[in-house]
């Protein structure tokens, strides 16, 4: 593998990792989901320049899951529901943007601490990979559970998964790819589909601890 | 046995003369409790309407126990047929047994007086008896053995000096003794206020030849008392085992005397104190119990003490 | 299937498939109940046959003394659960609280979870195990949902959505074994075949293996429901079917677990991994104690057997975390009396609740005197969960108990700490729902009986007398978890 | 049926294990069955300790099942009985032959859990519920106590039969926890203060038969526990060991009575009872260890043969006042001795048996209690020679609490006998009282024959119990059969003798002449009249001397500071013609002390950790997030 190839898959996933942070740093819905499309769309380039120095042509398919699906369809689907059911623009976030960053900066670091350790037996295009993907999962967590509304969740849980998606493209000759981004694609219409049909938005994340006994059939 | 059983009455006539002389009444003569026995023997026997078989068997079963207790007492001489056959745990627990008896008769009929001779004679008795089974442990550690009649004679040999336990211990004994037997200043023998009685109150339904068994087992008792300190405190005279008839007679005369010194001190110390509420008899006891384990103790810990 | 010599294995994957496939076009539910028994038998039966007959592994299909145990149970306690759910279901219609519909979903999505359960446990290749958990969890997560209460739906998204990040943190473990064995063991498919993986397991990049483990810890121990990640737990047994409750204690959890176990073998044969021992015997404990506690204060019946299951998958855990012969034994043995004891006490939970039409603790009383059937059932449940003898439960847990105090007698205090607190908890809620004066109707119970006293005379037999083949077998697999 | 059936055999095992122990064959028979756990089997053996203890609990089982051939028409809900009784007798059984710790630990925990069904068998009743619960949960603390004491025992290898544990040395601080072990969990379930509080809930909660078995029988088989623990397979004991022992068993006995006292239910106060015996057997024990542990064998003998000939004892009086109480019970339906009184005279069966039962139990001449009693007291007075200053000042302590405790129990079972049976009926249901059916008076009267026979015959018992102490402490106290005249004679015949008989027979013949010579010569006359009244005729029987009046002087004296015992009496002023108030508190301060900070501090963690349970998704993500990033910390950190 060249330098070049390095680089840029070096640079994507850097990106990525970018993104994810600036995710972090949006404070409204709108614009989250607009990041949140140019994640995927980072995301779809980078996997399709693994297939391309892997000679991987399946990892095409995944792009382009990637790209459509992530980029695309759900953003929009995620900006119908927010219309339909009127949620405010504002994103209630649990703790300050600031915070928030610096917790972010914190992960970051510690997922290169954790992977840097791995012996250079890796190879070191593995290696880096892996600490950025960790970092997107990690940064993608957060995001969720920094955020109270059930789009930002799915907008977390999905940049997580692009974390997945880019340690296992960058995993060489990792099988089952496809599958596992077509599993994934599964999941997140599911839940997309769950907070559409049953109108999920902060019913369930209130901190009224009555509200939610009612739910509960645990009466205290 | 019978020796005992004769002499019984005798004791309490004498003791209760001498305080009569002491309080400068003439008194009755000495004889009387034989007299005041035969009569209630002859007197019928008045039963509450809803008094038991108990109540009716108990007072031969105290009047047993008590004698049978007093009867392994070596009096005036050591060695004793039968003495290997309780010791003296044993004759303590003897006389728990006759108590335990009298209190159950005292609560059979029901009444209240009954109930309270009953409740306090037991209270007395949780501090009394221990205290009794410190006294029986001291003189044990010192003389190795709770059979009494190898206590007396090891009194008897010149291996026992003066201890300090030993002190103790009769303080104690003599304390616990005044107890039992319902003297003051725990209980006045001759009150029938109700609410000050003990022993009395237990006995109140008794009548005719019952009351002849209880009141002949309550001398018995005192006698018990005074020959048990007698024949360990003071077992000079006591005849050694298998010794002459003369050793015998000089062993009646020295415990005929020996009753009569310490019914005269009885009488004495009764005649000079006060009877003291019931509740200040646990301190008194408590005392007694306190002096029969500080005894102990100083046995366990030293051999010479 | 008869023209081809038979194959167990492919049968304990076929028949659930083609019964999903029936199930999911038949419309009368009587049909589909029995259906879904005679499928859950025929399973069972084929895997009992692998028992006996066991093929080799091939790329993808392995059967070993590990998971043959793991199947042979979880077929077991799949079919007595599909007669159990038979009677129960009935009744479910009878009441108008399932529809005809729904039920033909519900059954489907049965024999679904079966195939992603048994697949789970046969897969060769540790993505295909991760898929299939995934189904597996996928199919419970509707069925938990199948009330459509709001309690229902809630407990189902909350299920779903711990349990999609579960599968996300298990899914990237499981991308960096394959890194870690990739420059091993080679690239594609071998990379993921478990079979090669241990064997050349010792020269795999240890540091890797660690983080990978950790994620694999936190992916599949919430499905296991080790505290903190058993949020899921309690609700998703409660609000779902009861017969799922029984599953899922009965057998989805244990499935997490192997596969957990699957990992911990890998990371103890590489001699530079960190040793995976104490974190499941941390994690163990602050699952047994938290769960304990939690046993007070519950209100609704099926979730404080939930917490109790929790508890004794801590138990499970920390046993297999101490690791030895002795421990290993006493998890197996506590995972296979726990699956058979749990879900009998569904069973009995289960008509309970739909006699009395509550499952409020306060609204339950005196069970022993207006169904004496069902409430001593539960009684000995419970006595059996609780870890008295003889039953089974009490033996596994003399053995963890000794053995641990023996080696690490500090660990030991807050293991019999948890257990008593919880057997105290346990006792506490027993004493109010079997027994004082009864509440709530008396109607008699149209219920299936076999079932939970099958499950409950395994137990007791297990408790006197283990048959020699079944030890050494167990011995065994106890070596091989080292 | 079942109770006859359970009767037959539990006689046939009687006499097979007094057999076992008296007769010629070889001591010892062992039988490993491949049963519990597979590597060890479960294995049974049958030695002098075993037999002995057979003899307890089968002596103890056949004499319920009679009792509850007659008892047992009388229960409500006799199918919540049946199937446990012979369970329960079943798992006695197996306890005291099983002799590897599984196979033990197994038929302790089944016996716990037969006895815990029996003590529901009321359920309906909260405090029942409450009994059986707090039982339970006791009764599992002990039992996880002995796992860890066999775990430790065991070790890793897991050695769990008993002669590998025996085969094994054990010393230092290993010895030193498994016997602090073997203290809480044998300890809970004989009812050592301070872990004595299930006792006195459930033993009166089940029907009066199992609560005789529980109270007679199971107690000892905790005794056997420890005894096959702390002396079998532990071996070599410390001297502080003993002293633990000792103290414990003194503050047993005397805060078991104390509590009696306070009582006034009387299967309760029989079970505080239990409590205060099972001080005294410990007290025996305790001083066996000591002298063990100072290499004096011959005193060790004693003090173990004064503590299992207690044990004997115990068994016999206990079961037969639970059976008088369970025929209190059935005649009036009460068990609150304020609501009896004047028994005697409707059940004078019952009341001769339940009173033979007291003596017993006041360790009063000549029946067994003193027996036992007594030679604690000679083994006592064997303590000076002890080395250790602590123990030379433990046992005169013990000593002397132990009398209390004795004088105590007296004045205890004065209160019991007076205020049920003795007096005036205070109710209408004590009025109507009558006699019970023939089983159970057989079963009591058979019992108050053996306390007799053992407290006159004590030489026979105690020559039984010699190959125990031999297997256990390697001594033996002399041959009693030989001794003139059927006395007993523990170490030397100048030091201390005892003779039952002699003593039994003096008394008889003394109250038989007395009678004789009274009936001859003095009038016989009887006539009845009512009591003296002071001249205030009451009618009424509640102005009796009740059960708490006549505890109120000992209460005053003892219970100031450990009941914390306070009364209170309102009076109406002059006039007015309301009626006067007397109330009485009293503390159970172990429990508020011990118990209930612990119950407090669970339930205070329940509340906390329930919190949990009421979380919002995203905080369960955020602890799966804390999970993830504390695990990745450490591995970061770690290496």
């Amino acid at each position: 593998m060249g330098q070049f190839d390095f680089d840029v898959a070096h640079l994507l996933a850097g990106g990525l990792v970018l993104i994810s942070l600036t995710m972090l740093y949006q404070d409204r819905l709108y614009a989250l989901i607009r990041v949140f499309a140019l994640h995927a769309f980072v995301l779809a380039l980078s996997v399709a320049w693994q297939a391309a120095i892997q000679n991987a042509a399946h990892l095409y398919i995944t792009a382009a899951i990637a790209l459509v699906f992530k980029g695309i369809i759900i953003p929009v689907a995620l900006h119908r529901i927010m219309v339909r059911l009127g949620i405010h623009r504002e994103i209630e976030t649990v703790v300050g943007i600031g915070p928030t960053m610096l917790a972010g900066i914190g992960l970051v670091a510690l997922s290169m601490v954790v992977m840097l350790r791995v012996t250079a037996e890796a190879d070191s295009l593995a290696r880096e990979d892996l600490a950025f993907a960790l970092s997107v999962v990690l940064l993608g967590l957060l995001l969720m559970v920094t955020r109270r509304n059930a789009v930002s969740l799915v907008v977390g849980f999905m940049s997580l998964e692009n974390g997945l998606i880019l340690a296992a493209t960058g995993a060489k000759g990792m099988p089952l790819v496809v599958e596992i981004s077509v599993a994934f694609s599964v999941l997140i219409a599911f839940i997309v589909i769950g907070i559409f049909l049953f109108q999920i938005r902060e019913r369930f994340d209130t901190v009224d601890v009555g509200a939610l006994d009612r739910f509960r059939g645990e009466r205290r | 046995m019978l020796l005992v059983l004769l002499l019984a009455p005798l004791l309490t006539g004498f003791v209760r003369s001498v305080k009569a002389r002491l309080l400068r009444r003439h008194g009755p003569p000495i004889i009387q409790p034989y007299r005041d026995l035969l009569r209630l023997l002859r007197k019928d026997a008045v039963l509450a309407h809803n008094a038991s078989w108990l109540f009716r068997v108990a007072p031969y079963l105290i009047f047993a126990a008590t004698w049978v207790a007093a009867a392994l007492i070596p009096t005036f001489a050591t060695g004793l047929m039968f003495s290997w056959s309780a010791d003296l745990i044993a004759i303590v627990a003897m006389l728990g047994s006759a108590r335990f008896i009298l209190a159950l008769a005292g609560m059979d009929v029901g009444t209240s007086f009954g109930g309270i001779g009953s409740s306090r004679e037991a209270m007395i008795a949780t501090f009394s008896e221990p205290a009794m089974i410190m006294i029986v442990f001291t003189l044990a550690l010192i003389a190795g053995s709770t059979e009494l009649s190898t206590v007396a004679s090891f009194m008897l040999s010149s291996a026992v000096g003066l201890r300090v336990s030993l002190g103790l211990a009769l303080v104690a004994l003599i304390m616990v003794a005044i107890a039992e037997n319902a003297r003051i200043p725990v209980d006045n023998p001759a009150t029938h206020l109700e609410l000050t009685m003990v022993h009395e109150a237990m006995v109140l339904e008794y009548s005719g030849r019952h009351l002849t068994m209880i009141e002949l087992s309550a001398m018995l008792k005192l006698l018990l008392y005074v020959s048990l300190i007698a024949c360990v405190f003071a077992p000079w005279g006591l005849a050694p085992d298998g010794a002459g008839p003369i050793a015998y007679l000089i062993g009646i005369a020295a415990y005929i005397l020996k009753l009569a010194i310490a019914g005269l001190l009885l009488a004495l110390f009764e005649t000079s104190i006060a009877k003291m509420r019931v509740f200040r008899v646990p301190d008194f006891l408590g005392a007694a119990l306190m002096l029969g384990l500080l005894a102990m103790l100083l046995r366990f810990v030293s051999r010479s003490l | 299937m008869s023209a081809l010599s038979f194959n167990p294995l492919a049968a304990v994957l076929l028949i659930p498939a083609c019964a999903t496939v029936l199930l999911a076009v038949l419309p009368s539910y009587r049909l589909s109940a029995r259906l879904n028994v005679l499928a859950s038998l025929l399973t069972l039966l084929s895997a009992v046959s692998l028992l006996v007959d066991r093929p080799a592994p091939s790329q993808f299909l392995m059967v070993d003394d590990l998971n043959v145990v793991f199947i042979v149970l979880s077929t077991l306690v799949g079919f007595t659960t599909s007669v159990f759910s038979a009677s129960y279901i009935a009744h479910e219609i009878e009441i108008g609280r399932l529809s005809p519909a729904s039920l033909r979903f519900y059954h489907a999505m049965y024999q679904v979870m079966m195939l992603g359960m048994n697949l789970a446990l046969v897969a060769n290749n540790i993505g295909l195990m991760w898929v299939a958990i995934e189904i597996a969890t996928l199919s419970t997560v509707l069925m938990v949902g199948i009330y459509r209460t709001p309690e229902a739906i809630e407990a189902a998204w909350k299920y779903f959505i711990l349990g999609s990040v579960g599968i996300a943190l298990a899914l990237f473990g499981t991308i960096l074994v394959y890194m870690a064995a990739r420059p091993v063991v080679g690239e594609g498919l071998d990379g993921m075949t478990w079979t090669l993986l241990i064997q050349r397991v010792a020269l795999f990049d240890p540091a890797l293996l660690n983080v990978a483990f950790v994620f694999l810890l936190l992916g599949y121990g919430t499905k296991v429901g080790l505290t903190p990640l058993h949020a899921w737990l309690p609700d998703a047994h409660a609000e779902g079917p009861t017969p799922i409750s029984a599953v899922l204690s009965g057998l989805l959890l244990n499935v997490a677990l192997y596969a957990l176990l699957r990992f911990k073998i890998l990371l103890a044969a590489n001699p530079g991994a960190i040793a995976p021992g104490p974190l499941l015997v941390t994690m163990g404990l602050t699952s047994l104690v938290f769960a304990a506690f939690m046993l007070y204060r519950r209100r609704d019946i099926k979730r404080m057997f939930a917490y109790s299951s929790i508890e004794h998958m801590g138990i499970i855990a920390f046993a297999f975390g101490m690791g030895g012969p002795l421990a290993n034994f006493a998890g197996l043995l506590h995972m296979t009396m726990h699956s058979l004891t749990k879900s009998a006490i569904f069973f009995s939970v289960g008509h309970i609740s739909q006699i009395k039409g509550t499952q409020k603790i306060a609204d339950i009383r005196g069970l022993t005197v207006t169904h004496p059937v069902l409430g001593w059932g539960l009684v000995l449940g419970v006595v059996a969960i609780a870890g008295m003898p003889p039953l089974g439960i009490f033996t596994s847990e003399f053995l963890v108990v000794s053995s641990t105090f023996a080696r690490q007698p500090l660990l030991a205090l807050p293991l019999v700490l948890g257990l008593l607190v919880g057997f105290g908890a346990l006792f506490l809620q027993l004493g109010a729902v079997a027994f004082g004066e009864p509440l709530g109707s008396r109607a008699p119970a149209k219920a299936s009986h076999v079932p939970m006293f099958a499950h409950l005379a395994l137990v007791l037999v297990a408790g006197i007398y283990l048959p020699g083949p079944l030890v050494a077998w167990f011995q065994h697999v106890a070596r091989i978890l080292g | 049926m079942i109770y006859g059936v359970a009767c037959v055999i539990a006689l046939v095992a009687t006499v097979a294990a007094l057999a076992q122990l008296t007769g010629e064959r070889s001591p010892v028979s062992t039988i490993v069955l491949p049963l519990g756990l597979p590597w060890v089997g479960a294995h049974f053996r049958l030695d002098a300790l075993s037999s002995f203890f057979l003899v307890v609990v089968d002596l103890g089982a056949a004499a319920a099942s009679l009792y509850a051939i007659g008892y047992g028409r009388h229960e409500g809900e006799p199918l919540r009985v049946l199937p446990f009784y012979p369970a329960f007798l079943a798992a006695m059984n197996l306890v005291v032959l099983a002799s590897d710790a599984f196979t033990f630990l197994v038929s302790w925990e089944f016996m716990s859990l037969a006895s815990w069904a029996l003590v529901m068998v009321r359920h309906r009743d909260p405090d029942n519920r409450r009994a059986g619960l707090i039982y339970i949960v006791m009764a599992s603390f002990g039992a996880l106590c002995l796992l860890l004491a066999f775990g430790l025992l065991a070790g890793p290898e897991g050695g769990y039969a008993f002669e590998a544990i025996r085969a094994a040395h054990h010393a230092g601080p290993v010895a030193t926890l498994v016997l602090a072990l073997v203290l809480l969990g044998a300890g809970s379930k004989a009812g050592l203060v301070p872990l004595h509080v299930w006792l006195p809930l459930a033993h009166p909660a089940a029907p009066s038969h199992v609560s005789a078995l529980m109270s007679g029988v199971m107690t000892k088989v905790a005794v056997y526990g420890f005894i096959r623990i702390a002396f079998d397979l532990l071996g070599n004991p410390t001297w502080w060991s003993g002293m633990v022992v000792l103290i414990l068993g003194g503050i047993t006995a005397v805060v078991g009575v104390l509590y009696a006292l306070m009582q006034h239910d009387l299967k309760r106060l029989l079970a505080y009872h239990t409590v205060e015996n099972i001080g005294i057997i410990f007290i025996g024990l305790g001083l066996a260890l000591a002298f063990q542990a100072n290499g004096m064998a011959l005193a060790a003998a004693l003090a173990l043969t004064a503590g299992l000939f207690h044990v004997f004892n115990h068994s016999l009086f206990k079961s037969l006042l639970f059976f008088g109480s369970g025929a209190v019970q059935t005649a009036t339906g009460e068990r609150d001795m304020e609501h009896l009184g004047g028994l005697i005279h409707g059940m004078p069966f019952t009341g001769f048996a339940f009173l033979v039962g007291c003596v017993a139990i006041s360790a009063l001449p000549p029946l067994n209690g003193f027996v036992s009693e007594w030679m604690t007291f000679q083994a006592i007075l064997l303590g000076p020679d002890v080395a250790q200053w602590g123990l030379k000042f433990t046992i005169p302590a013990v000593g002397a609490l132990l009398a209390l405790s004795a004088a105590l129990a007296a004045a205890c079972f004065v209160k019991a006998f007076g205020i049920s049976f003795l007096g005036r009926p205070r109710t209408a249901a004590a009025e109507r009282a009558t006699e019970v059916d023939r089983f159970s008076l057989a079963s009591m009267f058979i019992l108050a024959g053996l306390c007799l026979l053992a407290g006159i015959l004590p030489g026979f018992v105690i020559d039984a119990l010699a190959p125990v102490t031999q297997s256990l402490v390697q001594a033996g106290i002399p041959v009693q059969g030989g001794v003139p005249w059927l006395s007993i004679v523990p170490i030397a015949a100048s030091r201390s003798s005892y003779n039952g008989l002699l003593v039994f027979l003096f008394i008889t013949a003394s109250a038989w002449t007395a009678t004789l010579a009274i009936h001859r010569f003095a009038s016989r006359a009887v006539r009845r009249s009512a009591p003296w009244d002071c001249g205030y005729p009451d009618a009424n029987p509640i102005t009796q001397y009740s059960a708490s009046s006549f505890a109120q002087p000992i209460r005053r004296i003892y219970g100031t500071n450990l009941f914390r015992a306070r009364e209170r009496v309102e009076m109406p002023p002059p006039g007015d013609t309301a009626p006067a108030h007397f109330y009485l508190e009293l503390h159970d301060l172990i429990w508020e002390w011990l118990y209930l900070p612990v119950t407090g501090a669970v339930c205070l963690l329940a509340d906390r950790f329930n919190h949990l349970q009421f979380l919002t998704i995203r905080r369960y993500l955020s602890l799966v997030f804390l999970a993830l990033i504390t695990l990745l910390l450490a591995l970061a950190i770690w290496d």
